[in-house]
Order: structure tokens, then C-alpha cells, then sequence
């Protein structure tokens, strides 16, 4: 118990003939940041849908601070501290920044239909709550000024932002980054490193990340697991990865040009 | 706190205006009115669950004949009961000798139309997209169908006549402020943002810990409550109703009201319902007089396509873009892109 | 009331009314299946179809022949307008825009009908060697049932081979299901979605003509419940597959007339309430439809 | 035979590809390189005309083709291979293969293009009325480069071949590509591994966030430490 | 938004043009629906109006002042149906209101013009119990009144006992009808072997024919008695005779249009009906009445309902003579003073404060695709108006 925050035992994820996600396991500590890597296709993306519980694993166990959340729905498995952010940003087009934010406090609000029909003061001390919140997370993220712009109207970097200040509004205990630097240029890239790094220390997170920008995880995770064709072929520290033959081989397809 | 208060002094003023209007003008500009009243209900109560939780559903007007049937069977004089052959009540409704006043029967009328929704929902609401509307026009129909069949209940296909004129004026825009501010209250409120999250994209909403069906049965019970509501109004304003009335004509001209004026915003549905009966009254002079029977839906059509060609988003709807970025374009690619 | 006969007669009556669903949700399913449209103005073109004979047929008085290729080419042109009007450019739009302008094109079309010959149904009678009489001790029938399911079956294994078969026809397929890589391939999808009207739409107006011949009265209403049926069709059987809008379309028709015939009376009804009850309990229980594919769910 | 000038192109508001560059030459294998979102495939998307740039200008063998139709580049020669499973997966591989050729009138010499795609791929050959979307990845990656053959390109753009494909099928598949170099079809190949591609390229660029980061030839972004980081982290 | 503002105002010009009219005309509202299921019998009885109302102008008008006709399409529509009545009540003052031939509207459209206090009378709806509930004048017969007289053909003249119903479920004339039939022939010694229903929307009947003809196969049934609107006699009765079924159809006035026959063809003949009177009828009253209309309209009346909307608007005039004044009010007295009006649909009393006029059947007949009537009689039996919804 207590020692992992996330155990996920022989994870197996099947799509008709295609095996996507075959004997993944994991034990993270609280606090810790892993990385998860691999070539397009590998199946890091699976298991991320797995785990946040979007898809349903055709075998194996996932337990979430000890309990067993295989089965969970995924919005019960964020009730309990675990969220995502997506690949393919998706945030809500037709709502503006703050709205975005304010949809994920939603988990923690606790206000009724009822009173919030009849404006109790209950529902305006939530709201102002939550609004509160919001501003503490554009703060942090430095997007005051968008404040009330459409989502989709901004800036990819900033909607890559955007979606991880979203999943952070829900108060997760671990969360899984799914390439949070993607489309990002090197500069906004080291910029968001370094938010993470914050965002760690202060709101005492344990985080999952897959990342095609080595740098990038190289340089955030403690631990690095590599995928492939969906099964873990190399764990360990950055620099241990970084020298594995077997990783060279499957992640740049041969070894023969970068060593 | 400020919004809500001008919400109250908005329904002082509009209730001095009907107030004033109730006195000067002639009845038939009242019944176009009161119309628009009835149909702003059925729209904005529509919008919740077409605008804004993003579940087209076309099964409108079922609601709003379970809301007309179940006031009307509960307001009806007990004298005329044996003249049109409908039962007296239960005792659990009052017993045989006993009427309903018009507003209990009304949220009556409204509650199991929210029930009905409940019931349907489960399982309609999982389907997505168009099987979505086909399913709901399917259990429109079928609503259609048990208003047909139970002659016992409902005098089958012939319909109920000679039904109390209840709905005036006043009653009509307490319901429709009413309408308009639980839907408000609601869109504003974490109910709102989880049906918007929802309607923009489901897995996101559910990962951010929303349950897409409890948000999406909720949406489709509060619009199926007032659509039930708006059907008593209708019923005891036009004193007489069909099974056949709340059918696809009934859906579609409130799906058409609905989406001239712009789904997914608070003022579009009534704007539509406006704008499309006062273009129907106007017109039909002009019908009368050139003796084309039918112009005023072929207008009706033509404005259609033509609102659907040139704002697809509706006459009050926004679009995706914002319109100072228009502007500002090449700053804001500089932005985005330093060298 | 079981006799053979009896049984026969029914089926016989239901796989004609199937044939007319059949018929029209040809045409939806292919134009659905590539521009994810309801389109309401199908139901419309049934009515054109049928004015059209009759006015060409009876009233000019042009060979049987000669007035059903009129018929056909009219259709395809009625098609091809409402395409090009509107349509080719609501594409990329909301879906919702599509539908709403579909229906406003079925409500222009049928009050512009009723504008243009008379709100009351027109006698549409049976070509004369289409409506002899046979009676055999299983069968009651015309010339004109057997033309109906013939013709249909006709130009069901037509479209079925055309879409099968031809070069245009893969590409309504590759179309359906991906327009952009379709576009790619320099498959002008345009013109596939054009084909698509225009093929529809003849047949549905086609089927105009087979509706009067057989029911003997025409109305500027005629095609709306039917189009709506029709789609129902094109779901139960399965969005954009071709046999399988044939498949819903005979479904529809022969629940409709054996629940009839084999129902206690009063249930008589239930008719509309039995097609719409069959679409939502195959939808709930297998959503894509009998013999459609699985739509793929982005996750 | 290809040129890109200053060709910028958006989602929305938002650009994808900033005031690109680039130039392909007859007979060459250039490569195209860079992370997720960087507008690779944007870029691709806009050279054979599913997407419109917002300003810029697209040479084709020295004519302007920025405001024409896709379907009238295909005719042209330039044919893209999507990405991934971009196949029909409800087509037969037969049906697919035959729609690579859509645009192509004479009939005899698509049979015999087919025959010679099912020498080159005899894995096609054994499952041609197959539907496409039982394949393997690796068999459909084949026909989404045998499709592209079908329509006789002059400059092919392949999009990621390598994805989701095992090692030895890769070096299997960049084999291919040079034969399909060898006779004469020009060929703008985008990659996310880089080493494969640049061990195969003649001209090599690098994208970042739709800007053009590195360019040269193998030899040059090979030694750029730069290059190494972006793909290793070190 | 311009345009809106541009249409208001062609709009509103137009409507001020027509109400600049401003003579001393008594105004008589006219609601129909000339669009719909019902357009080919309302239509018709608009004309029958029309005529009549042209005619009284000719001749000086009543009490000296012309009549003035407003006629709305409520194109079968609920709300069309109050909104038109209010209107034509509030807006354009009429002092009495005609309308309809179906009782489904007449039920929504009367009450609500006896709450102003303004008379209604339908030319064609003829649901018996109408008076009772909606305070309606009916100017034609009850529908008891037809469904005896076909009863007592059939059993009587015929010698046809054993009857197939087929019941519209969807209007209230139908129900009704088949209801005082099957009583009336039952009383008559007849039996009901089933009943069959079906609705206004349908126009496949194939089912309904084939279990028809499995009865009539089996010898089980003599007749059929179908009770149909306008819109669908044809296509009935065409599918009947289509289906193999060779036994007579009787029908009801909803059977008396063109259309029967233009559909129906050689499948109409010998089809039964009951109705108002008959247009063959070589009384003078009637020969007149057709020319008239013939030179009015361009074509003969359609159908008896051409008859009943004149006849309907006579009897307004002779009321609104009688009392003196077109007060509203004062109408019902006069109508209640009618005695033996000579219309063309046949002779009409109000008596004991029946709001039903006792009137003569016509049994009608086609043959070779004409209308012939077989005989023109009172009924001799009146099923309890109770008996039907």
C-alpha cells in the first residue's frame, strides 16, 4: 500500500487482432517523474487511455492508491486524484480560456441544482471559489491575458498550456502528460520543463509522461520506461536508457547512424 | 449578485409592459403573443439540450404532448367529463369529482414529461449524433402512437376539445422568465460548463471527472420539464389537442425556430420563435389577399436556407473566431512562432 | 385467418411497400454516408417524380418509355440543383446547417408543388397494360406489383453492381469513407457527391411513378412520411451500406403490412408507432445498424 | 522540380507552417524531419492541395500551382501516401490499388501498373479481395505505397512510412523507397526517426513548430549536435 | 435585417390598403381549410359560399348592406384554427362565422366563437352531438341520420346482413359514422362481422384488403361499410376492387367527391354512398345552383358540400333578415326561427331546439362514372346521438 501511488499489474490491451498494449506493468512512487518513450505506434498512448480508465484493458490490474480502479469509470478514476492531458489537443473549442479551467473544477464542486437555482450563498462562495482558482492557475501559467479568449483561438503553445492547467484545476495526486511539449519550438519547450518542475514541488505531484522530445523527458524523469510494439523493452534512469543498445535499435530504427 | 437582480427589475418591466399591453391592444396581437410566449418555452427548453449540451435531439414535441395531455386531463371540468367521454379522476388525483387548478397541473404536466425523458433517455442518450435525432424522432413518434391508442385516457386519434382556456398572457412570460431563468442559472452554474464540456468532447469532460450521462439525462429532463410546461400552456390556449398536432411538425418548427436564431446562445431562441411567428402573422394577409395558399411556407423555407447559407450558426450565434484577431493576425503569429 | 394464401397475399403486399422504401433509401444511404446528411428533400422527390409522369404521361401524352427516362432525367436534374444550390456549399459546415436546409428544401419543394397543381390528390391511374388483373387461387395481383418488384430488383442489383463494380461507384466508397484521402487519391469529390445526388435522385423520382401506378393517387404531401420512413431504412439496415438500405427498407415494409395483417385489428394503429419502435430497438442494440460497420470512436 | 515560397499556412487564426522554403529536386530523395506538430504533414497536406496556404506561392517542374485542385496535381504526378493507415479500410486491397489510378484513362496500362505492384508487394497479390482494413500495419503501409504507384507519380511524398512498423520491415521498406528513387520518381520524405531518413536523403530539412530549423545535406545536419538532441536528448 | 424591416412595411401598406375598404357591409367570417386532408371538401364549400354571398349582393344584399366575406386557410392546424377565429372576431368584427366540413375544427373553432357570443354555423360537419358541445349550427344532417339510411339499404333493399367496418381512427366524423352504423345495423337485423381500422395518413390499404378478402372468401362477409374522407374513398375503394374483393362498398358523404371516381375509376362502380343531396337532382333549385356555379367557378360544383356552403350561407342571410340586425347576438334567434328553407341540399327546419336540421339522404349510386341517385329519403330510424364519441 502506501509506498506506490500507481501499481499496474500485466496490463493487456487487445483491438481485434492487434495486441496494442501487451504485459505493461508499473510502480510509481509518490512523487516521482516517469517517463514513458517509444517510437510512434508503440502503444505508449494506450496505455495512458488504459489506465485513465477511457479504455477498458482486456486483462490486468490497475490500482490507484491501492485500489483497484481497473473497472472504474474515467470520470470516477479523476474524482479519485488521477487525470490526463491528450496528444491531440482537446480542449473545449466553443469555450473561452477561463471556461476551460472552470469545467475541470467541476469534480470538486459540491454545490446542488437547488441552491444553485436559488442563488443560495453557498453556490456564489463555490463560484467565487472556483473563480479564485482559476486565477491562481492562469497566474502560474502566464495567460491572465487570455482569460477570455476563445480556446481554440490561441496560440498552440499556449493551448498546450492551457490543457495541462486544465487537468491541474482538477487537484490530481498523479497526473499523465500525453507529449505536453508537442508543436512547441525549443524555447516554449524549456519553458515548460521548468513549469513542471514547479508545478512538482508545489503541488506535490506524481506525474507519467510520454514524450517524443527527448530532451525534454530526458531531462524532467527519474525513471524512463521504453515501449515498444506495446511491451516494455528497457527501463531505467535517463542515462542508462540513453546507452541501452536495445533502445537505440527500436526507437531510431538502427543504431548504425546516431551513437 | 448584480445579474440577478436585473434579472428581477427585467421581469418587473416586461410584466408593466404586459400589463400595458394586456390593456391596449386587440386580442389577436395578445394570441400572437401569447404564442410566441409558448414557443419561446419550447425553444429556450429546447436549447438545452440541442445548444447547449449538443444532443440534437428531435423528440420535442413528445414532450410537450405528455405536458399538454396530462394538465388537460387534470384541469377538465368535471361537468364535461361525460360529454367527452374522459374519465374522472382517481382518487389519488383527487377523486371523480375533482379539477385541477391550472398551476399544479402544469408542473404535473411537467414533472412526468421529465419522467418520460428519464425513462428514454437511459438508453437514447448513449447513442450519439444523427442516431441520436432518428432515435428521438422514433420516440416521438411512438409518444404519438400511445396518445392515439389509450381512447380511454386520451380519446385516441380525435383528440380533446373544449378544454378550460387557462393560458393568458401573464401566465405564459412567468413561465417563459421562469424558463429562461433556469436555463441561465443553469449554463452559468458547473451544470452549464459540464453540459458545454460534454457537448464539445466527451472523453475530455469525463476524464476532468464529469459523467457524460448524468449531465446529458439532467439536460434532457429540465428541457423535457419545461417542453411539458409549454405543452399545458399550448393546450389551454388553443382548447382543443390532437395526437397528430405534436408531431413533425410541431419538432421541426421549434428545431427550425431554434436554430435561425442560434443554438448554444441565450437570446437565439427567442429570437427565432420571435421572429418566425411574426413573419408567419405578417405574412398571412399578403396570403389571404394574393390567394396562395401555402406562400407563407414557401417564405418560411426560402428564409431557411438562405439564414442556413449565409449564418449557419444562426442569426444570434457566434462564430468560432473572435473578430479581433483579425485584426491583430500577424502579431499573433509572431507570437507564437519567435525566431 | 392463417390460409396460405393469406399469408402470401400479405408478404406479397409487404415486399412491395418494401421495394418503395427499398427505392428511396438508395439514394439516402449513399449521399448520408458521404455527407453525414438526413436528407429530408429525398422524400420530396418522390412527388416531383410522380407529377412529372403525370403531367408528361397523361396530360402530353408521351410514350410510356420516353416519359420514364423524362422521368429519370428530371430526378437526376432535381438532384443535381438541390447540389448545387445549397448543399456544395454548406460542406465542411455544420452538420446541423445541412439538415435544416434539407428540410427547408422539403418544405419549399412540397408547398411549391401545392402552389403549382392544387392542394387536393390527383387520380393517378395505372398505365393500361400495367393494370390487368390476374387471380390465382394464392395470389391476387397486377401487372403493375409484379413491374414494381421487378424494376426494383432491377435497379437494386444495378446500383448494388454500380457501386461494386465501377470505377465511379469504388469511389462513392472510398469516398464515404474518407473524404479527404479520397480528395488525395484526385478523386474530385464533387462530382462523386453530384453522382451520388443525381443517381438518388432519379430513382426516387422513378419511384414517384411506381407509387402512383400502384396506389392510383398523388398528392403534394405524399413524400414526407415516406421519406422519413425511408431513412429510418437506411438506419435500421445500416448507415451507407447499399444492401443493407435495401435490407431495412424490405424490413420496414414487411413489418409494417404482417403486423397488420397478423395483429388483432385495433393494433392497426401501431403502424408508424411499430417502424419507429423497430428503428430504436435496433439502434440500441446494435447501434451501426443490421449490416453496417462499426463506426470507429475517437478516444 | 518542387519549390515552396515563403508559404504559410493555418488552422483558424492559427499557423501551422510559417513562411516555409523548400525546395525538392528531380530524381532526389529529400527528407523531411522534425517532432510531433511540427507541420510536417501540414506541410505535405499543402503540396498536393487538400490544404490552401495563406499566403506563398507552390512551383511545380516551374509552374504555379498554389490555387489549384488536388485532384488536378494528382493528374500532375504529385502523389501524397498518408500517413499511417490512411487506406480504405471497407475497399478491397484490389479496390484500394485501382483508386490510386483513379485520375488514369488507359486501362490496359493500370492492369499492368497492378501486376507490377503485385510483383514489387506479392503479399498484396495473395490477399487482393481482402478488405483492406484486415491487414497487418506492415502490409497496409505496402499498399498505401503501392496505391501511390498505381497513379504513375513523378514526385511521390510520403508521410512517416516508418510508423508503427517493425525494424526489419522499415529497412525492408526504406529499400523499396530507393528502388522506387531508382526508377524515377521523385521522392519528399517525412520522418519522425530521423537516422533512417537521413541515411537515405540527398537534402535534409528540419522542421520546428512549422518554421525551418536546420537544412543541408545528410553530411551537414548529420554532425549539427543540434539534431542529436532533438531526437536523443543529449 | 433590412429586408424584415422592408417586408413589415409592404406588409402593413397592404393591410391598411384592404381595411380602407370601409363601406357598411355585413362581415361574415369564412374559416376553411383549403389546405390539408380537408381541402377538397372545404374547398368546395368556400365556393358554395362565395356563390351565395355573390348572389344576396346582386340582389341588394340583406337588410340593404352587401356582405363581405373574410376568409382565412387555417391549413388544418390548431393554432391557425384559434388564432383565425380570434382574429376574425376581434379584428375584423364579423357578426357570424362559417366554416369547416369536418367536426375536428368545427369542435376547436366554435366554442371559442360562442364564448364571444358569435354564431357558427359548418356547412358540412356532421357529427350529431356538435350542437352540444361547441354550440354549432350544423346546415346538413347528422351523421345518424346517413348511417341508418345505408343500414336500411343494405338490409333492406339488398338484403345484405353481414358487414365489414372499416373505421378512420383519425377524424371524429368516422369514428362516429361507423359507431351509428354498426347500431343501425344492428337494428335493422344485420350483424357487424369485424371491424377494421385504419388512418387518414395511410395510402396502403393492402393488408386491410387481403384480410378482406380472406373474409369474403370464406363467405363471411356481404358488405363493407368504410368510413373515409375525401382524400382516401378513392384509393380504398381502388385497392379494394384491385385486391380481388368483389362484394359492395358502401360508403358515406365523404365518398361524394370527383375523386372517387378519378381515382377509383372502374373500381367505383357500383360504390354506395350516402350523402346531402344529389347534384343529378333535375329540381330547378339544383339545375340553378350548378349553372351558377359552373359560370362562377369555371367548373360544376364538385360536390353536395359546394351545395351546403351555400346552403350555410342562406341560412345566415334569412336569419340575420328575420331578426333584423346583424348583432351577433340576435343570429341565433333568427336561425332557431327557420322553418322548411328551401335550400339546394334540401329542405331545412330547426325544430325543438335542434341545431340539426332534419333533412333528407340522398343515396347515391355510380354508374359508368357518373353519380345516380338510387333515392332520396328520410330516415326511418336515428341512432342515439350518445352512442358515438
Amino acid at each position: 500500500m502506501g509506498e506506490w501511488i500507481l501499481e499496474v499489474e500485466n496490463l493487456w490491451k487487445h483491438f481485434g487482432g492487434l495486441t496494442a498494449v501487451s504485459g505493461y506493468e508499473l510502480k510509481l512512487p509518490r512523487g516521482a517523474i516517469y517517463g514513458l518513450i517509444g517510437p510512434n505506434g508503440a502503444g505508449k498512448t494506450t496505455v495512458f487511455n488504459l489506465i485513465s480508465g477511457v479504455l477498458k484493458p482486456s486483462r490486468g490490474k490497475i490500482f490507484f492508491k491501492g485500489r483497484d480502479i481497473t473497472h472504474l469509470r474515467p470520470d470516477a478514476i479523476a474524482a479519485l486524484g488521477l487525470t490526463r492531458t491528450f496528444q491531440n489537443l482537446r480542449l473545449f473549442p466553443s469555450l473561452t480560456v477561463e471556461e476551460n479551467l472552470k469545467v475541470a473544477a467541476h469534480v470538486h464542486a459540491r454545490c446542488g441544482f437547488v441552491p444553485t437555482l436559488f442563488c443560495a450563498p453557498f453556490f456564489f462562495r463555490e463560484e467565487k471559489a472556483i473563480e479564485r482558482k482559476v486565477d491562481a492557475m492562469l497566474e502560474r501559467f502566464g495567460m491572465r491575458e487570455f482569460r477570455k479568449e476563445l480556446a481554440t483561438n490561441l496560440p498552440y503553445g499556449l493551448q498546450r498550456k492551457l490543457d495541462i492547467a486544465r487537468a491541474l484545476m482538477t487537484e490530481p495526486e498523479l497526473i499523465l502528460l500525453d507529449e505536453p511539449s508537442a508543436g512547441m519550438n525549443t524555447k516554449e519547450a524549456e519553458d515548460l520543463a521548468r513549469l513542471v518542475v514547479e508545478m512538482k514541488r508545489d503541488l506535490s505531484l506524481t506525474m507519467v509522461i510520454v514524450e517524443h522530445r527527448m530532451s525534454f523527458v530526458m531531462g524532467l524523469a527519474e525513471v524512463i520506461q521504453v515501449l515498444d510494439y506495446g511491451s516494455i523493452i528497457a527501463v531505467g534512469t535517463p542515462e542508462e536508457i540513453r546507452r541501452n543498445p536495445r533502445v537505440i535499435e527500436a526507437y531510431l530504427g538502427t543504431g548504425d547512424l546516431v551513437a | 449578485m448584480r445579474k440577478e437582480l436585473w434579472f428581477v427589475i427585467g421581469g418587473l418591466v416586461l410584466f408593466g409592459a404586459l400589463f400595458v399591453a394586456e390593456r391596449t391592444l386587440n386580442r389577436y396581437i395578445l394570441h400572437i403573443l401569447v404564442l410566441m410566449g409558448i414557443y419561446s418555452i419550447a425553444t429556450v427548453s429546447l436549447n438545452l439540450t440541442n445548444g447547449y449540451t449538443g444532443l440534437f435531439s428531435l423528440g420535442h414535441a413528445a414532450f410537450m404532448a405528455i405536458g399538454a395531455y396530462t394538465s388537460t386531463l387534470l384541469t377538465f371540468p368535471v361537468s364535461l367529463r361525460e360529454a367527452y367521454e374522459l374519465p374522472r379522476l382517481p382518487w389519488f388525483l383527487g377523486g371523480p369529482d375533482a379539477s385541477w387548478p391550472f398551476f399544479p397541473a402544469l408542473l404535473v404536466g411537467g414533472a412526468l414529461a421529465s419522467c418520460a425523458a428519464l425513462l428514454v433517455g437511459a438508453p437514447v442518450l448513449r447513442l450519439r449524433g444523427h442516431y441520436l435525432s432518428v432515435a428521438s424522432l422514433g420516440f416521438m413518434v411512438i409518444v404519438v402512437t400511445f396518445a392515439k391508442t389509450l381512447k380511454n385516457i386520451t380519446r385516441g386519434p380525435m383528440g380533446i376539445s373544449a378544454i378550460p382556456l387557462y393560458t393568458n398572457l401573464y401566465w405564459t412570460f412567468l413561465w417563459l422568465l421562469i424558463t429562461v431563468y433556469v436555463v441561465w442559472r443553469i449554463v452559468h452554474s458547473r451544470f452549464g460548463r459540464a453540459m458545454m464540456a460534454i457537448r464539445d468532447d466527451e472523453t475530455v469532460a469525463q476524464v476532468l471527472g464529469i459523467y457524460p450521462m448524468k449531465y446529458k439525462l439532467f439536460s434532457f429532463a429540465v428541457g423535457a420539464f419545461f417542453a411539458g410546461v409549454a405543452g399545458g400552456l399550448y393546450a389551454h390556449f388553443t382548447k382543443a389537442i390532437r395526437p397528430f398536432e405534436f408531431s413533425f411538425a410541431m419538432t421541426f418548427q421549434i428545431v427550425v425556430m431554434l436554430i435561425v436564431g442560434g443554438m448554444g446562445t441565450m437570446s437565439g431562441p427567442i429570437v427565432g420563435a420571435v421572429l418566425l411567428l411574426t413573419l408567419r402573422y405578417a405574412l398571412k394577409p399578403l396570403e389571404e389577399h394574393l390567394r396562395l395558399y401555402g406562400f407563407i411556407e414557401l417564405v418560411y423555407a426560402l428564409l431557411l436556407i438562405l439564414v442556413m447559407l449565409w449564418k449557419p450558426e444562426g442569426l444570434m450565434g457566434r462564430k468560432r473566431t473572435a473578430l479581433r484577431e483579425r485584426k491583430e493576425e500577424k502579431a499573433w503569429a509572431e507570437f507564437s512562432i519567435p525566431r | 385467418m392463417l390460409s396460405l394464401s393469406y399469408f402470401l397475399q400479405q408478404s406479397m403486399n409487404g415486399v412491395i411497400l418494401g421495394c418503395i422504401y427499398a427505392l428511396l433509401a438508395l439514394g439516402m444511404t449513399v449521399v448520408y454516408g458521404i455527407l453525414r446528411l438526413i436528407n429530408f428533400a429525398h422524400g420530396a422527390l418522390i412527388t416531383l417524380g410522380a407529377f412529372c409522369v403525370y403531367f408528361v404521361f397523361f396530360r402530353l401524352g408521351f410514350p410510356f418509355v420516353a416519359s420514364i427516362f423524362l422521368v429519370l432525367g428530371f430526378g437526376g436534374l432535381m438532384g443535381l440543383i438541390l447540389d448545387f444550390v445549397a448543399y456544395r456549399k454548406l460542406r465542411g459546415g455544420p452538420e446541423v446547417a445541412l439538415l435544416i436546409t434539407s428540410l427547408g428544401f422539403y418544405t419549399f419543394i412540397e408547398n411549391f408543388t401545392k402552389l403549382l397543381v392544387s392542394p387536393q390528390p390527383y387520380a393517378f391511374k395505372t398505365p393500361a397494360f400495367l393494370a390487368t388483373l390476374y387471380r390465382t387461387p394464392f395470389l391476387t395481383f397486377r401487372i403493375v406489383d409484379i413491374f414494381i418488384i421487378l424494376s426494383s430488383l432491377a435497379i437494386m442489383l444495378s446500383f448494388h453492381f454500380f457501386v461494386k463494380r465501377t470505377k465511379m461507384g469504388i469511389a462513392m466508397r472510398a469516398t464515404s469513407e474518407n473524404l479527404e484521402i479520397a480528395n488525395l487519391m484526385g478523386i474530385e469529390v464533387n462530382r462523386v457527391i453530384s453522382v451520388a445526388f443525381v443517381l438518388g435522385s432519379a430513382i426516387a423520382a422513378f419511384t414517384g411513378f411506381l407509387w402512383g401506378a400502384k396506389y392510383g393517387q398523388i398528392s403534394y404531401d405524399m413524400g414526407f412520411l415516406t421519406g422519413v420512413k425511408a431513412f429510418v431504412a437506411v438506419v435500421v439496415g445500416g448507415v451507407g451500406s447499399v444492401p443493407g438500405a435495401m435490407l431495412g427498407g424490405f424490413v420496414l415494409g414487411l413489418a409494417e403490412i404482417l403486423s397488420i395483417a397478423f395483429l388483432p385489428t385495433r393494433f392497426a394503429e401501431y403502424r408508424d408507432g411499430i417502424v419507429f419502435a423497430i428503428l430504436i430497438l435496433v439502434l440500441l442494440v446494435r447501434p451501426s445498424g443490421i449490416m453496417g460497420m462499426k463506426e470507429e470512436v475517437r478516444v | 522540380m518542387l519549390k515552396l515560397e515563403r508559404v504559410t499556412v493555418k488552422y483558424g487564426v492559427i499557423p501551422a507552417v510559417w513562411e516555409l522554403n523548400l525546395e525538392v529536386r528531380e530524381g532526389q530523395i529529400v527528407a523531411l524531419l522534425g517532432a510531433n506538430g511540427a507541420g510536417k504533414t501540414t506541410t505535405l497536406k499543402t503540396i498536393v492541395g487538400v490544404l490552401r496556404p495563406a499566403s506563398g506561392r507552390i512551383f511545380y517542374n516551374g509552374r504555379d500551382i498554389t490555387m489549384l485542385p488536388a485532384p488536378q496535381r494528382v493528374r500532375m504526378g504529385i502523389c501524397l501516401v498518408p500517413e499511417g493507415r490512411g487506406i480504405f479500410n471497407r475497399l478491397t486491397v484490389r479496390e484500394n490499388l485501382l483508386l490510386g489510378a483513379y485520375h488514369r484513362k488507359d486501362q490496359e496500362e493500370v492492369l499492368k501498373d497492378l501486376e507490377e505492384v503485385y510483383r514489387l508487394f506479392p503479399r498484396l497479390k495473395e490477399r487482393e479481395d481482402q478488405i483492406a482494413g484486415t491487414l497487418s500495419g506492415g502490409e497496409q503501409q505496402m499498399l498505401a505505397i503501392g496505391r501511390g504507384l498505381m497513379s504513375r507519380p513523378r514526385l511521390m511524398l510520403l508521410d512517416e512510412p516508418s510508423l508503427g512498423l517493425a525494424p526489419l520491415i522499415v529497412r525492408e521498406l526504406y529499400a523499396l523507397i530507393r528502388n522506387i528513387r531508382e526508377n524515377g520518381v521523385t521522392i519528399l520524405l517525412v520522418e519522425q526517426s530521423a537516422p533512417m531518413a537521413i541515411g537515405i536523403a540527398d537534402y535534409v530539412y528540419v522542421l520546428e513548430t512549422g518554421v525551418v530549423k536546420i537544412s543541408g545535406t545528410p553530411e551537414e545536419v548529420e554532425s549539427l549536435e543540434e539534431v542529436k538532441k532533438v531526437y536523443l536528448g543529449g | 435585417m433590412k429586408r424584415f424591416v422592408i417586408l413589415g412595411a409592404v406588409v402593413l401598406v397592404l393591410v391598411f390598403a384592404f381595411s380602407a375598404f370601409a363601406a357598411e357591409p355585413i362581415k361574415v367570417g369564412v374559416v376553411m381549410g383549403l389546405t390539408g386532408p380537408w381541402a377538397s371538401i372545404d374547398t368546395p364549400a368556400l365556393n358554395g359560399v362565395k356563390l351565395a354571398a355573390e348572389e344576396i349582393n346582386k340582389a341588394g344584399g340583406v337588410l340593404g348592406r352587401p356582405i363581405e366575406l373574410k376568409v382565412v386557410d387555417t391549413k388544418a392546424d390548431e393554432g391557425e384554427t384559434v388564432a383565425a377565429v380570434i382574429r376574425l372576431i376581434e379584428n375584423e368584427k364579423v357578426s357570424a362565422l362559417v366554416g369547416y366540413c369536418d367536426t375536428h375544427w368545427v369542435n376547436i373553432a366554435a366554442p371559442l366563437a360562442r364564448e364571444y357570443g358569435v354564431p357558427f354555423i359548418t356547412p358540412g360537419a356532421t357529427h350529431p352531438r356538435i350542437p352540444e358541445r361547441t354550440g354549432a349550427w350544423l346546415a346538413c344532417f347528422g351523421d345518424n341520420a346517413q348511417a341508418a339510411v345505408i343500414a336500411e339499404y343494405a338490409v333492406k333493399d339488398l338484403g345484405l346482413k353481414r358487414g365489414a367496418i372499416w373505421v378512420d381512427t383519425a377524424v371524429d366524423f368516422s369514428v362516429a359514422v361507423c359507431a351509428y352504423f354498426a347500431d343501425a345495423l344492428k337494428y335493422y337485423g344485420g350483424e357487424v362481422v369485424y371491424e377494421d381500422y385504419f388512418e387518414t395518413s395511410w395510402t396502403d390499404f393492402s393488408s386491410m384488403v387481403a384480410r378482406l378478402k380472406e373474409y369474403q372468401d370464406r363467405g363471411e362477409v356481404d358488405f363493407v361499410y368504410v368510413g373515409a374522407i375525401p382524400g382516401n374513398c378513392g384509393l380504398i375503394v381502388k385497392q379494394i376492387r384491385e385486391g380481388g374483393v368483389t362484394i359492395p362498398i358502401f360508403g358515406e358523404d365523404g365518398f361524394d367527391t370527383p375523386l372517387l371516381v378519378e381515382t377509383g375509376g372502374e373500381a367505383a362502380e357500383g360504390v354506395v354512398f350516402a350523402t346531402h343531396m344529389s347534384l343529378e337532382d333535375p329540381s330547378p333549385v339544383v339545375q340553378k345552383f350548378k349553372s351558377d356555379y359552373q359560370a362562377m367557378f369555371g367548373n360544376p360544383p364538385e360536390n353536395a358540400f359546394a351545395a351546403l356552403g351555400y346552403d350555410a350561407m342562406k341560412l345566415l342571410a334569412k336569419a340575420i333578415e328575420i331578426v333584423g340586425t346583424d348583432d351577433p347576438k340576435k343570429i341565433p334567434e333568427g336561425l332557431a326561427q327557420i322553418r322548411d328553407f328551401q335550400g339546394v341540399s334540401g329542405t331545412i327546419s330547426y325544430e325543438g331546439g335542434s341545431q340539426v336540421p332534419n333533412k333528407s339522404v340522398a343515396v347515391i349510386e355510380v354508374k359508368n362514372g357518373k353519380f345516380v341517385t338510387v333515392k332520396q329519403v328520410a330516415p326511418a330510424y336515428l341512432p342515439d346521438p350518445k352512442i358515438a364519441k
